[in-house]
């Protein structure tokens, strides 16, 4: 009991006790998850009506200044070693497979101009893309299959997932680098018709009107990461 | 960050290496790369690039290239006929401006994709900037899962636990009650096979040896010897069967009687049938 | 700044401004470690001449009133969740199962002919009673150990308990129906033995003459229901 009361000097706000409590669980849960937690999974920890949001942000300016600090990814929360102690890390890095240039650049037309047909990448980088580059991005889990253009042939639509943003520490597709000059540029939208233009990027998983959703021979057609895998 | 830093490294040399780029056509990732390249080399902004200009570099380029090389892949040809052909619509007057795009608008919109991919490009170096989980940026090394514990929740009926205490309670009242029914050979089972065996021989041989057929069930062995041979006693006192044994308990040898002549047997056998 | 202001009280030494980063440190490679840390490899982390223990000991300090401890395992450091939050990390659901056919039929004797013992039990089924059949019906809590009958090996004497009479609806053991309204009911034939009886069951809990208490070490044995489960 003399530590509680010593960890409400510390964490907790005198003017409610519980609050103190309220963080530690908040902490425990946070530190213990393997993958990032949203709001709703962690208020159900705590006693009911609690207003978890303000909890999160109080605990996020704690930790700033720590060697962990307290992210928000993809609209769910989780902590990670503050990014200024990268060079102290590297050891514990697992080797990432390094993406091709033409990985890359897909990568970030995926991510600035979703929902996108393999066309459209390929109108913007002006070369085509290999199957190989997609599969290469669908096994890395930050980029998905959506669905189909309404348009002829049906293109596949792909968009990111929440490991892209997860991995990136992006909170929401919002904060994606640029995004705001490319939006005043107008060099947001592909060169898709002018009524399918939409001028933001988004990876709401909700299908627009333009997309319809993959068949089940997406499935089976192997267009999915796990068969590209087998292959290697 | 190699792979950015390869990118970073990449274009001013070729920027400012003249000859090797007229020949590194491989190290381009297609016409339009090759066209942001050249571009850069204007070193203004895009929005005010020449695109007149853009295109006799470009032409220059595939010129010498074809020269020293030979081996250009289609799509940089078509991108040189393209550019070739709105050089020279940008160089003379619009003849039916009302129709189709004109030069200049197709102009702005080669502009328009260099500005994009240049764009694209810069902002996936930012992206790959930003710090990278498993690279700069640490997650928990040693989760904590969360385990399920499962609460059994049993159910069962008052129907349930009343209908099975009846019925077992009934079963095992029952149960006293009922005999279980045995098998028995009965003494007319026991002649009709002796008579059907012996009948056929005229040597001696053991009782064991004529019904080794029936007693093949182990449950049934006793009631088989016990029906035959009291089957056969009766034959013998009949006068159709003769038996000897050598001993008590060693085996019991029967055979047809001997003196009854000609066909004395079926006679009496429907003798004492009928009797 | 204000924040970070408070923090740096919080964890740093003011005499000593690099302690704090050296904390931040320790902090960052504990929390990534797939596993725990010796302060050698904590040491070979941190500038030439570090005296690591020190600062574990400080970072031990600190984080001992929150959700996350540091904690020594095996002379190695490691952050764990608080203990006391060890619930917050079980996931608690409730799976509904159906007593067996076995389980049933025991209920059923216990609750008409307690006290009972499990030879009694067999002696009524006709058949051997497993260990496990009771020990399910002790974890239902329906029916609980009275005593002991006095005689030769002293067997436990079974009985319902309240638990029981709640989830049969039952107002009192007495309610249970008797032999007419069992025929009533058509679970038994008409055509039984004269002999045949269902007793009038009772669950006073007052021992009888032909039973005594239980000894002290029927808990031990784990005989009893988890000790945990009366507190519910």
């Amino acid at each position: 009991m003399g530590k509680v009361a010593e960890m409400r000097v510390i964490v907790g706000d005198k003017k409610d006790p519980d609050r103190a409590e309220e963080l530690r669980i908040l902490e425990a849960l946070l530190f213990a998850a393997a993958a990032p937690l949203d709001e709703k999974a962690l208020a159900s920890r705590l006693p009911a009506g609690t207003d978890v949001h303000p909890l999160l942000q109080q605990l996020q300016r704690e930790y700033a200044p720590r060697g962990v600090n307290l992210v928000r990814v993809g609209g769910k929360w989780t902590l990670r070693t503050a990014t200024d102690l990268a060079w102290l890390l590297t050891h514990e890095s697992v080797v990432t497979r390094k993406l091709s240039r033409a990985a890359i650049e897909t990568l970030a037309i995926v991510a600035y101009h979703q929902p996108v047909t393999r066309a459209e990448v390929e109108e913007i980088r002006g070369v085509s893309t290999s199957k190989g580059t997609l599969d290469v991005l669908l096994e890395t889990g930050w980029i998905r299959l959506r669905g189909r253009r309404k348009a002829p042939g049906r293109p596949v639509t792909y968009g990111t997932s929440e490991a892209f943003l997860s991995h990136f520490g992006l909170d929401a597709l919002g904060d994606l680098p640029g995004l705001d000059e490319l939006k005043g540029a107008g060099l947001v939208e592909a060169a898709m018709p002018a009524d399918f233009a939409v001028p933001v990027p988004s990876d709401d998983p909700a299908l627009r009107d333009d997309e319809e959703p993959l068949g089940p021979e997406d499935v089976d057609l192997g267009l999915a990461p796990p068969l590209g895998r087998t292959e290697e | 960050m190699n792979a950015e830093q390869d990118f970073e490294s990449d274009l001013p040399e070729r920027a400012s290496d003249e000859p090797s780029l007229m020949v590194d056509v491989e190290g381009f990732e297609g016409p339009l790369d090759l066209l942001l390249t050249l571009a850069r080399q204007q070193k203004v902004d895009l929005a005010k690039i020449s695109i007149l200009a853009l295109a006799d570099q470009y032409l220059a380029f595939i010129e010498e290239a074809r020269k020293m090389r030979l081996e250009l892949a289609a799509d940089y040809l078509v991108m040189a006929a393209w550019l070739a052909y709105l050089k020279s619509r940008l160089l003379l007057p619009e003849q039916h401006p009302s129709e189709g795009v004109s030069a200049e608008e197709m102009a702005n919109a080669l502009a328009r994709r260099l500005r994009r991919l240049e764009a694209i490009r810069q902002f996936a170096e930012q992206l790959l900037n930003r710090p990278q989980l498993g690279r700069d940026v640490f997650q928990r090394g040693q989760p904590e899962p969360i385990a399920e514990v499962k609460h059994p929740q049993w159910s069962a009926t008052m129907y349930d636990l009343l209908s099975a205490y009846a019925a077992r309670r009934q079963i095992r009242s029952r149960s006293v009650v009922r005999v279980a029914k045995r098998t028995v050979w009965s003494l007319a089972e026991a002649r009709e096979a002796l008579e059907r065996l012996i009948g056929q021989t005229m040597d001696w041989s053991p009782l064991d040896q004529y019904l080794v057929a029936y007693m093949t069930d182990p449950s049934t062995v006793t009631t088989v010897l016990a029906s035959s041979f009291a089957a056969a006693l009766e034959m013998i006192r009949e006068g159709r069967l003769e038996a000897h044994q050598q001993g008590a308990f060693s085996p019991l040898y029967l055979r047809r009687k001997q003196n009854a002549a000609g066909d004395p047997s079926q006679g009496s056998a429907a003798d004492s049938g009928n009797g």
